[in-house]
């Protein structure tokens, strides 16, 4: 069996069913999906903070695009926007942090047109604060170690591609009261956090959390095309299973 | 027109690069060519949060914030590694060695600090998540490769025990395929969402 | 006086025979006359106020508009008059230009905008949006008087007044149309009241009310979309001084030619038609109105756990830790280390560099962080060692920034190794591209004219073995990957860390790579298998107390947290 | 004790251990210090190896002797660099969106490759040639073993899936089924739980051995230093 064949043919079966989805959508209709309970975790944290005026830090890992978790790097970009609502933009306690530079140039570009978009094109945000503590990953650690140590009760958000050393993080703010929300996508940063993070996003879980901050025709379209994809794959690898041990395949 | 010029360059690069998984032969020229100048860009882009680091610490010192003198020593170290770079050359010994023994030992330090960290963690395993099936699984599963590493479980060597040895040191794997399967579904469709300019990750 | 033509676009007025506008040169020829607006067609769109759908102030605003032409419109055929200035508009159209800056009641919602707690800024961009809207609109209906809309649009009691007051209704007629709608008008506002819990309103208070509160409680009620407009035909108009001088100007309508006349007083002196209500009132009902809201604000309780015991937990597990990987390491005789079970990719890693010929080119990749280099250097330095007394002609890549720290560390250590024989290859950012340009090395049969060639063509051949040193499952992966699209024959083999191990095992299965040794116990087999001497040494001794620890620890707390829930579960 | 080189590196290695490890008392000044010293003197390194090993041969190389047709090529990253450049002062952040959608093009197309022909073929062929019977049979006594092994793995993969399905279950009565999957999802996503525990308790103890040889290796360091430091006076 040509694998490579099957694989363009996955990625065809994608696409029709993304456009077709995104425009089925549009008039309203959504995707029903299960409720997600570390959201409310996270909606309440930044509620809290807010009204607190307290300190908020959302890191984006340390990789744009990586072969062992594809597209993790794009996913934590489309977590961004949901985060920069009007009072986040104003209120001027949000740093966005990440050791990769690219990233970082991305994250810049997005919150300034989010801010551009919602109050003026002739305005100039300064309520964010992109910032690089360090540019390899342990030089991130320090200086977010230093930062987070200085404001208590600090709101974290964790999203992208990490190495099990973020648990260093996590544990400094949960030691000073605060929240720690995590959507590290690795398998070695999820098992660092499990014993220490209520809020912890496991595994494909993270390419929910875009569409649950911000819903849109295009993001519910991806979710249905996940599952169906999901479900045809299973089926694949359970048919192949098959004819492999009558001796077809 | 800027929207449609950025969406026209996603796509060509996005297309092009696909094709490349298609034809790796007959594009290999172009691939090769994209690819060095997305190198370049990355290092551009590294620079450039180099630049917002000192800029921010350079702000920290002029407003005078509380502990600026860190971000004297973060300055100074900065400018001298750069001068010393220059001066001896980026693969010169004096160079290397500076560099090992600074960041060897702190970032040695840190992942050490991590062990302790890990071992309070995981005393609180329970208290966290509560008794659910995954935790107990979890506690089960790290118990025993805990004892596997330590050799405090030996099963004996050929027969039986290697069987169950060799088992036991497999069921990680289909838990850990599951997982991978599942970002590669979402890493698909991630990519394809920006492909089909559905998702504007370059801030539209 | 010779005929003037109105350009439909911007409203400039050109002469009879202009085909372009002289202001914004839009074409007059076709559609030179007026649009008459088609009362069915607006009937269509007819926009009920009250049916909730045009949720924002913007629609909200555009509608009524658009609401109070179709009722010009019908006003207009009923009196089959050609749609004309009258003073009223060109009077209005005049304050409107001269208030060209935001009606007051427009100010006051902006104000609330500011002060209400949870607005969250989206009233500010709504009127934003909405002062577009307004000024888009201008052009299409430039013959409209906002002031004299306004007035239309707010009830029953100036119901009379928008019509003609030539149409021949004498004055006792309009005292009785006022009273009859005033009466409308207490009916209607005491619907409000009821709806905002007011019910014993005093004299005085309804005198008040009359004025700019009741407007905003007016556009509040449309917004809740309580007022049922079908049934009443209800708008509000009060007769202030102002409205009053605007009549005595007469026009004749039967003459050939009209004169359009032209308000000359100076502008200070013209006052624009305001709605007279004083600020605190306005305050007052506004904060009235913004305690309401802020008391049924949902609060989500959030009890903030006592988390300070954390700290002095993390210090007692340190002591604990250190003290007893102390006492391993400085106290004791060296102990030979019992080397544990020899895992499958183990064998496949020591039949493979006992098999390695003299003089064999390795091609040696560096992925980990200087973190993990004490881990690496323990297993990696038995191998390198075999490979110097085999005069291995090695070769050194990195894709880890710190590479270049990392080879000058493990190389410096090893006795008998010549650092000048050994080819550094550079750097490579695999992680940023997950090593897909390297597969796209291959040299393809054609070449654009003068395009450059790869800067750094990754070498695609020419090496016996290739050894892969990583830390983490992703490094390692994406150079299996290109590699062996790369070089399909040449044997891979990885020095990994524990961490990663467990995930690489499937590369072993599937023949990817022929051997991968990770973790203490493959390094102490190393040593004895290759017999290059003790590194190890006690660490194996601390290394396996530190992980019955960090079992027992689990164990622990997991019985703790056991007693914990039955306690909680016993006091409930 | 002579002054040496090499002394200076092992008495700087020391202060920076020391000063890093007092982070287990608390955070103090000392941990900050060698903090910022160590992110100063890595972003140093960082800006002249990027200069050494990616601008040089890349860009400034080629530029300086190539071709004039080479030079042309480059003019394209030229541009995207300088517009990336002048995307930071705020006046211009509009032009940062051709060369980050120039990345955004290429990191989405890695991904979506990566996903496909790097993750989601590769694991599954692996899943489906553990049902191979010529392997179940390659070793006499682990026949029995082989096909468990394959069995499990396939449950164990299908349920892990299904416990990531988006999906939500149809007819809901009450707010708490919102959480809940289609039923049958919701059955194998049970297996799937377990499998996931499994492989984070695994990589969880993979992770700590690899921080504990850290440890060791620091404490074996300080201990040595001690020592001789000691025997030296």
């Amino acid at each position: 069996m040509n694998w490579s064949i099957l694989g363009w043919g996955m990625i065809s079966v994608a696409i029709i069913l993304l456009v077709v989805f995104t425009f089925r959508f549009k008039n309203g209709k959504s995707y029903k999906v299960r409720k997600n309970t570390q959201m409310e975790g996270l909606n309440k944290s930044r509620i809290a903070k807010i009204e607190g005026g307290l300190h908020r830090t959302i890191v984006l890992g340390h990789q744009l695009s990586s072969s062992a978790y594809p597209g993790l790097g794009l996913n934590s970009l489309a977590i961004v926007p949901g985060i920069l609502d009007p009072e986040t933009l104003a209120d001027g306690k949000l740093n966005i942090s990440t050791s990769q530079g690219s990233l970082m140039v991305f994250v810049r570009q997005i919150v300034e047109n989010s801010y551009q978009n919602g109050f003026s094109k002739a305005l100039t945000q300064r309520g964010v604060n992109t910032v690089l503590p360090g540019p390899t990953v342990y030089s991130n650690i320090a200086g977010l170690v230093c930062e987070l140590g200085v404001h208590p009760q600090h709101g974290l958000i964790l999203a992208g591609n990490f190495g099990p050393e973020v648990s260093l993080l996590s544990e400094v703010c949960v030691s000073k009261n605060g929240d720690v929300f995590a959507a590290a996508g690795t398998i070695t940063s999820q098992a660092a956090l499990f014993p220490q993070v209520e809020n912890l996003v496991m595994g494909e879980n993270n390419f929910m959390l875009p569409g649950l901050l911000t819903p849109s025709p295009g993001r519910d379209a991806g979710w249905l095309t996940e599952d169906i994809l999901r479900i045809l794959l299973i089926f694949m690898i359970i048919a192949a299973a098959i004819l492999k041990m009558v001796g077809v395949l | 027109m800027k929207k449609i010029l950025a969406i026209s360059i996603l796509l060509f690069i996005g297309l092009t690069v696909l094709a490349g998984y298609l034809f790796p032969q007959e594009l290999s020229p172009i691939l090769s060519l994209i690819i060095d100048w997305g190198i370049l860009l990355i290092g551009t882009a590294v620079l450039i949060g180099i630049g917002y680091l000192i800029k921010r610490h350079i702000s920290l010192i002029s407003q005078r914030e509380k502990q600026n003198f860190l971000s004297i020593i973060l300055l100074l170290a900065f400018i001298s590694t750069i001068i010393l770079g220059l001066i001896f050359s980026f693969n010169h010994p004096v160079f290397t060695d500076l560099m090992i023994n600074v960041q060897y030992p702190v970032e040695t330090s840190l992942l050490a600090i991590l062990a302790v960290v890990l071992l309070t963690a995981s005393f609180r395993l329970i208290s966290t998540r509560g008794w659910t099936p995954m935790s107990i699984a979890f506690l089960c599963s790290a118990v025993i490769t805990l004892g596997l590493d330590a050799g405090s479980i030996y099963l004996g060597s050929g027969g039986a025990g290697d069987v169950i040895l060799n088992f036991l040191r497999r069921l990680p794997l289909v838990g850990a395929r599951g997982i991978l399967l599942g970002m590669g579904l979402g890493g698909l469709i991630v990519g394809l969402r920006v492909l089909l300019t559905i998702e504007k990750p370059y801030g539209e | 006086m010779t005929e003037k033509i109105t350009c439909p676009e911007c409203g400039a007025e050109n002469l009879e025979d202009a085909e372009f506008c002289i202001v914004c040169h839009a074409q007059l020829r076709e559609d030179s006359t007026l649009a008459f607006v088609d009362p069915q067609q607006s009937d269509q769109d007819g926009f009920d106020l009250l049916n909730g759908e045009e949720d924002d102030l913007p629609g909200l605003l555009h509608a009524l508009k658009q609401e109070d032409e179709a009722e010009t419109a019908e006003d207009k055929s009923q009196e089959n008059e050609l749609p004309s200035i009258t003073p009223e508009d060109e009077f209005g159209k005049e304050d409107i230009q001269e208030d060209e800056g935001i009606p007051g009641w427009l100010d006051r919602v902006r104000q609330r905008a500011t002060e209400e707690e949870d607005s969250t800024g989206e009233i500010t961009q709504k009127i934003s949006a909405a002062k577009e809207s307004l000024k888009g609109d201008k052009r299409s209906t430039q013959h409209e008087n906002f002031e004299t809309w306004i007035q239309k649009l707010r009830g029953p009691i100036g119901g009379g007044f928008d019509r003609d007051p030539e149409a021949g209704d004498s004055s006792d007629e309009l005292e009785e149309e006022q009273e009859e709608v005033q009466e409308k008008e207490s009916e209607w506002l005491q619907k409000i009241r009821k709806a905002e819990g007011k019910q014993n309103v005093t004299e005085d208070q309804r005198i008040l009310d009359h004025g700019e509160n009741g407007l905003l409680n007016w556009l509040v009620a449309l917004e809740d979309g309580e007022e049922d407009r079908s049934g009443e035909q209800g708008e509000f108009d009060i007769k202030t001084e102002e409205d009053q001088e605007s009549d005595e100007v007469k026009i004749d309508e039967s003459a050939a030619t009209q004169e359009i006349p032209v308000d000359e007083r100076p502008l200070s002196v013209r006052i624009p038609p305001k709605l007279s209500v004083t600020d605190e009132d306005r305050s007052q009902a506004d904060q009235l109105s913004s305690m309401i809201l802020d008391e049924n604000a949902p609060r989500p309780v959030r009890v903030i756990k006592r988390r300070s015991k954390l700290g002095a937990a993390r210090f007692f597990f340190a002591v604990l830790l250190i003290l007893s990987m102390s006492l391993s390491l400085f106290i004791g005789e060296a102990v030979v280390n019992q080397s544990g079970p020899i895992q499958p990719h183990t064998d496949g890693f020591l039949s493979w560099i006992k098999d390695l010929e003299e003089g064999a080119g390795i091609l040696l990749i560096f992925d980990y962080q200087p973190a993990y280099s004490s881990e690496i250097n323990l297993i990696a330095s038995p191998i390198l060692i075999d490979l110097v007394s085999r005069e291995s002609d090695l070769n050194l890549l990195s894709s880890s920034m710190s590479g270049p720290i990392l080879q000058r560390q493990l190389i410096g250590d090893i006795p008998g190794l010549d650092t000048d024989s050994i080819t550094d290859l550079g750097y490579f950012p695999i992680g940023a591209y997950g090593a897909f340009g390297l597969g796209m090395g291959i040299s393809a049969d054609w070449q654009i004219v003068g395009l450059p060639e790869s800067a750094r063509a990754f070498p695609d051949g020419g090496f016996d073995s290739i050894l892969i040193l990583s830390d983490t499952y992703g490094g390692a992966r994406a150079w299996i990957e290109q590699l062996t699209v790369l070089m399909p024959d040449t044997p891979i083999n990885l020095v990994v860390t524990a961490q990663a191990m467990p995930m690489l095992v499937p590369y072993f299965d599937s023949g990817q790579i022929i051997g991968m040794v990770s973790g203490l116990n493959d390094g102490v087999i190393l040593e004895t298998e290759l017999s290059t001497g003790v590194m190890i040494g006690m660490r194996r001794r601390a290394y396996q107390g530190g992980l019955v620890i960090l079992a027992a620890v689990m164990v622990i707390g997991a019985i703790n947290a056991g007693n914990q829930n039955g306690e909680e579960g016993g006091a409930a | 004790m002579t002054f040496t080189y090499e002394l200076l590196w092992i008495i700087l290695s020391f202060l920076l251990t020391v000063m890093v490890l007092s982070y287990l008392l608390g955070d103090n000044i000392f941990f900050r210090v060698a903090a910022h010293l160590f992110i100063g003197l890595t972003a140093g390194y960082v800006v002249l190896l990027i200069a050494n090993q990616i601008l040089w041969p890349y860009l400034i190389n080629p530029l300086i002797n190539g071709t004039w047709p080479e030079a042309l090529w480059l003019a394209i990253p030229v541009v995207l660099i300088l517009m990336l450049l002048l995307s930071q002062i705020r006046r211009f952040t509009w032009i940062g969106s051709l060369p980050l959608a120039y990345l955004a093009g290429l990191a989405a197309a890695i991904a979506v490759g990566g996903a496909v022909f790097g993750t989601l073929l590769p694991q599954s062929r692996a899943i489906v040639d553990s049902f191979d019977p010529a392997r179940w049979y390659a070793v006499p006594n682990q026949t029995w073993l082989r096909i468990l092994d394959a069995v499990v793995m396939l449950v164990g993969t299908v349920g892990t899936l299904s416990f990531f399905h988006f999906g939500r279950k149809q007819k809901t009565t009450s707010e708490e089924e919102y959480e809940k999957q289609p039923s049958i999802i919701e059955g194998l996503s049970k297996v799937g739980q377990v499998f996931i525990g499994i492989t984070l308790g695994a990589v969880f103890s993979g992770v700590f051995s690899s921080s504990l040889l850290a440890l060791i290796d620091r404490i074996l360091f300080i201990g040595q230093f001690l020592t001789n430091l000691f025997r030296s006076f």
